[in-house]
């Protein structure tokens, strides 16, 4: 058949790289509020157009506009702000802490602040989310989880809620609807609809918020999700934080290129929106208006929250090997905490001097927590948990052959 | 037959009723879904079909389309949503329709259920239980034949049990949806309808003349962790579990020796001491398994058993099990390990 | 939260069931000739709107209309016609043959006979396949490709070529571009993914046609298959055989409600259409269309086959119990057969007399076939190949370990 | 040190380089894409960045996108379309970025690549080589230290290799490619930069400072299914591979006792002879891996060395494995079974 050209294997790449400027006109950014808002109840089908599209409420010069804009009131807001500016400043100890050798290892959500914090701010208590490792603003938007336990998690020290046995950053509050982060992608999307379903089982009122990376939408558990929240009607709100890369992996890796994430949503025959991940109100109206949809038997909502992951996947990474070192400063989205600094100042809710102020302030408090969490020891000090914590919990009773292993250790 | 085969209190004074494993499968679920509200079922076909072995006939008629459910053809999908379901606070009971095919669910078995409890401390738990038809026997070729329970005993945080009559079967079941870890419930699908011994030739018994096949109607557990003597015996003991424990009686009878025949009934983890006393009285051990032989369960046994028997052991421990192949389909016969090979394992056993 | 109502599990349901007969107007049938036809370079994205629509040609009265006509020789219709009643004339006497229990088990392909036909025959050589165990069309549509030895495997005879180690209809044709099918269900739809890339990677010319079901679409693999077709843009064509029913299970179970499976593809950035699979010339256009963008490394196209499962699952099933006996009188789609033989007669290419008489040439090949096959042996009287073939093809040579086991056996 | 490593004849005189087992590795996918067209690598992460322990690094660069590229996060369609790409003729050389994360590929492996060539009686092969890092001692937690081994030693048609070292790893990733078979490459992670003994206090040796890290520079194989003698000794066999070939070395060193150290290299399918003579003439035996106990592949070495040696065996075979638990993170070093617990078993076995 020699009348055909040959084949050739297409392999995605960034528009930029190490060297070379990034050209973010593949994002498709709408302008705020240009985009409109359906009914709760609108049809699956009937988002097509908004799987492409984006949702943004905040402008260039800080205003609320558009369909998407909602009375939201400015305490509220401001609750929003110092959490982001709680998450950054936290994220930055850590980091430091990391570097210290205090813990072995960290994960940063820079950039990505307002996603996860509007969002909690939008659920209600008792509904649960199932996180990936970069939705610690979930927790740190709540004022019951106690930061030093936290950080006691992350230097796998004597007070570890976890017990040791889980890497820093694999929280797990039940208690505050967070539930255990697993290591192995994309599996908590397809349990997050789980427990939606058992919700609805029970005639409860309580919804799900499942999580997921854009690079872990490749996953299996990703596309199996959307069936089973589909068929089932689940009441769930299925998150896709397309932060634009996988560790070196640029979205199109992922099956980004010249479609959207949102739009298999639409296709699975879920309502969908892609919504600026950076724009603090976008999120907030986006989410309520899913978990509108749950909470009235309306089925799932997947959202595509485009953002970007500022810093590097984690402690173990290097961006600067794989793409411009500055491409966060040329992202198109901004920088959550800014935005939603300049609207509340602009609405006069805000200042230069408040803002100032709270920096200072959470900065001590997060030392503080610091502090008194290093009093229970760290990894590298040795004050961990015992031996002994190793051999319980793999079951809920110890069956002989682990005490005996427990023995054998001498623990 | 010396069927020790303890039982909770209750349960000595229920009515019982000749039933098959189905039958006896479909009443522990039954009973569960009854007892207690937060019990569901689903998997596929085994809604409103009853499922493809008719393990589920009626029950969502009875307890309706929300407790018993079909489920998209998605193995992972059936097990991740069931850890979803576990950490709200329900007791999913899976069926995954051969166990040839929880391979897509691996990911959620192995690092979802199996170490939820373990990760959380405790904060979360997936109680579920994972029904899957095992074995061959029935010409369903290398995707309707499989025994993978070594893959599940390999895995810390499950448990894996394999009953091998109606009466353990319920007691088992119901055993495994109350315990609060992930079971994964093996059911040799060969002897659903009455205890196949290998012959394949000559016509299968039905459970309704066996003893075994009468079954308590109401509640009753067997507990976990405890195997069954299925046939006390003093010059070897076999150590095995499911259609095996059959086709092992089927080798005593043929071969005349007084062999102790174990029931391990929980493969993982398992009540050592009884297989431990047993040995030790009888000194001579065959480890018998349909699954193939490398790697098979068969070797975690016989390496217990060399550790905690060396010095009572007289002749090498045997190993009878399928072949290193993948199950074949028109050699089934050849590939299933029959009386035939159980008595030649049992002779080199006394011979050597 | 008591404000809000109980949340409610939705289960989907048929329309039709045991005793209630099936409402197909979820099916939304387009009329003949009613549905564009995109360029073969369309975008993607452009095709939303066909997979929500059925691209048909032929008409009740049997005309050829719109735009997805294409000047085909009488000559190949006619071939395909004649293999699609030589593929329900097989799978008649098959499964008389296995109710005589010569074989162990059966599965038909009643009532979907256009779509792999019409398929092969709009391939090329050298294309590959990777079915699923309902595409005996593909092979029976070829002339190269010999019955007797087709049954033979089905049999389980001294001279099936798989020697006895899979379950009939579980054929192998490399030489055919048939893939080895599997008792797994989708994982060939990836697979099929590869072979294409490999085609890409080396310049080739040759494309591959992937298959599956709608139940098994639910499976990982499926998304996994659109996924990296999406992001290599793999030279293949993605089959969904949308026939309704996955053993005892209404598509809606697999993802069917209220969406489609071709809107799946959509999603995914892959060119998508829906189609009437039961018109044997809108199956040849569709399928030459995607061949020709898989060929022109346009990438992949998915293509969601609408069609009925005739017949029982498999010959362990019994449809009776889960959807009306008489479901398929009622199918809006009409029988693949019928359809094209009045577009035959029609057009004056054919002939009730030619029919009877295709029908009695036919039913005798596939009789003397069987006669023929039989001769070296049945799974019920013994004549299969020997035990020593189930130790062989394990590995390449055989191991030690395997030698000892075969000597165990004494074979 | 006692090695012996068959080698073909053409490396003899080759060039050799110090090399780490990263650079090891990387050399061998080099040489392979360089002799053979239909070689291609890939996996997540190495395309571009080459890889997150950096084995991939400058091979795209080299040999170009089509050849070697970065994939989806989906361990099933890297594997999956690797099996579609061998039925078409290539040589896949996929990398899983932990070997905890094989899971969502199971099926692929399974039930795909594993029986392909058996299933089509040879008509379609799978000849793709899944590497994978594999053990702890990285603070890696529970999803960044498994050892699944055991898993894949229980699937017939599949290789499983493990190399304790930069000379063995690049001689058997060459031949695994070159294998017909599919081959699981396990690469213990904590091995990458050196001989490391289990001593997590003390600073690891580099591999440009051990015998085993001088690799060919050109094409070489080390043939499948061949062990190597790491250590000659008498008192006692040691049955190992991996990592714990050098934390054996190490209790060796400390408890004075005269072990033969056997590198398996290949697991499955073994090379028994080797095994075997060793027992038969030591008459004791340790079995060593950092794997999970339960059904790990030590019960299959155990099972094997008592039937094949019984009656030469003085004590009851010790097994050193990983603890029951998932991998914790905080006491990785209480899970690790180190030079201390192997030391303490050859005492055992000594005593016994
Ligand atoms: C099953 C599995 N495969 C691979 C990995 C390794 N891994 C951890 S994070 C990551 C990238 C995930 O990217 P994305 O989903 O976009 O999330 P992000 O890190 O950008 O938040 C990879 C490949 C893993 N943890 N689990
Ligand atoms: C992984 C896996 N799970 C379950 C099955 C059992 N099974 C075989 S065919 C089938 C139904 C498939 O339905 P569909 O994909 O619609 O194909 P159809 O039979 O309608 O052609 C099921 C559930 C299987 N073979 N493999
Ligand atoms: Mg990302
Ligand atoms: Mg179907």
């Amino acid at each position: 058949m020699t009348e055909h050209e040959p084949l050739r294997l297409h392999v995605p790449e960034p528009t930029g790289r190490p060297g070379r400027h990034t050209d973010f006109s593949y994002l498709h950014v709408s302008s705020a509020g240009e985009v409109r808002r359906p009914p709760v109840d609108t049809r699956p089908v009937d988002t097509n157009d908004l799987a492409y599209v984006l949702v943004r409420v905040l402008d260039d010069d800080g205003r609320a506009v558009g369909p998407w804009v909602m009375q939201t009131d400015p305490k509220l807001l401001r609750r929003g702000l110092r959490a982001m500016m709680k998450t950054r400043i936290f994220d930055a100890r850590m980091l430091i802490a990391q570097r210290q050798r205090k813990m072995s290892f960290y994960m940063q959500c820079l950039g990505e602040e307002a996603i996860a914090i509007a969002h909690a701010l939008a659920l209600e208590p008792g509904d649960m989310c199932f996180p990936t490792y970069r939705q610690q603003g979930l927790l740190l938007a709540r004022d019951d989880v106690d930061m030093v336990e936290m950080i006691c998690q992350l230097l796998s020290n004597e007070r570890d809620p976890m017990k040791g046995r889980q890497l820093p950053v694999m929280y797990s509050y039940k208690r505050a609807g967070f539930f255990s982060i697993s290591g192995n992608l994309a599996t908590q999307f397809v349990q997050a609809v789980g427990w939606g379903m058992a919700s609805a089982i029970k005639g409860d009122t309580r919804i799900a918020s499942g999580w997921i990376g854009d690079g872990a939408t490749a996953e299996a558990d990703f596309h199996t999700a959307l069936t089973f929240a589909h068929v089932y009607r689940a009441p769930v709100i299925l998150n896709v934080v397309n932060n634009q890369w996988a560790i070196s992996t640029f979205q199109a890796i992922a099956g980004g290129e010249a479609t959207t994430f949102a739009a298999r949503g639409v296709g699975c025959g879920i309502a969908s929106l892609r919504v600026d991940g950076n724009d603090f109100l976008a999120v907030y109206a986006a989410s309520q208006w899913a978990a509108g949809r749950a909470r009235s038997n309306l089925g799932p909502t997947l959202i595509e929250w485009v953002t970007y992951r500022a810093g590097p996947h984690s402690t173990s990474d290097d961006p600067s090997k794989y793409r411009p070192a500055d491409d966060w400063a040329h992202f198109p989205l901004g920088d959550p905490i800014a935005r939603l600094k300049q609207h509340l100042i602009a609405l006069g809710a805000w200042s230069e001097q408040e803002h100032e102020h709270a920096q200072k302030e959470l900065e001590a408090q997060v030392a503080a927590a610091q502090k008194e969490a290093e009093r229970y020891g760290t990894l590298a000090d040795g004050h961990m948990r015992s031996a002994a914590e190793m051999f319980k919990d793999v079951y809920k009773d110890m069956p002989e052959h682990l005490r005996r292993q427990r023995r054998q250790l001498g623990v | 037959m010396d069927i020790k085969t303890r039982t909770n209190q209750t349960s000595i004074s229920m009515r019982k009723t000749p039933m098959t494993m189905i039958q006896a499968l479909r009443s522990a679920m039954d009973v569960m879904l009854e007892r207690d509200p937060n019990v569901v079922v689903y998997g596929q076909d085994v809604g409103y079909f009853g499922g493809v072995f008719r393990c589920t006939e009626g029950l969502q008629a009875k307890y309706g389309k929300s407790r018993v459910f079909d489920a998209p053809i998605s193995e992972g999908g059936i097990v991740g949503t069931a850890v979803g379901m576990g950490a709200y606070g329900l007791r999913a009971v899976v069926e995954i329709q051969f166990a040839d095919y929880f391979y897509p669910a691996s990911d959620q078995i192995v690092s979802e259920a199996a170490r939820l409890r373990y990760r959380s401390a405790g904060d979360f738990t997936a109680p579920i239980t994972i029904r899957m038809p095992c074995g061959g026997g029935i010409y369903g070729g290398q995707t309707h034949s499989q025994s993978p329970e070594a893959l599940f005993t390999h895995v810390c945080g499950l448990r894996t049990v394999m009953p091998s009559n109606p009466y353990d079967a319920k007691g088992l079941l119901i055993a495994s949806i109350e315990c609060d870890d992930p079971v994964i419930f093996l059911e040799p699908k060969r002897l659903y309808n009455g205890p196949f011994d290998g012959h394949h030739d000559k016509p299968v018994v039905p459970w309704s003349r066996h003893p075994l096949g009468e079954v308590p109607e109401g509640h009753y557990t067997v507990p976990l962790e405890s195997a069954a003597v299925f046939r006390a015996g003093s010059e070897l003991t076999v150590i095995t579990y499911g259609t095996m424990v059959f086709v092992s009686e089927a080798a005593v009878l043929e071969t005349g020796i007084d062999a102790e025949i174990i029931d391990l009934r929980s493969l993982w983890p398992l009540d050592l001491d009884t297989l431990v006393n047993s040995v030790n009285k009888t000194g001579r051990c065959v480890v018998v398994h349909e699954a193939t032989r490398t790697s098979g369960f068969g070797a975690e046994l016989t390496a217990l058993v060399q550790e905690h028997c060396f010095y009572h052991l007289e002749a090498p421990i045997e190993r009878v099990a399928g072949w290193d192949t993948p199950y074949p389909h028109a050699q089934e016969w050849a590939y299933f390990p029959g009386p035939a090979r159980v008595a030649t394992a049992f002779k080199r056993a006394m011979e050597a």
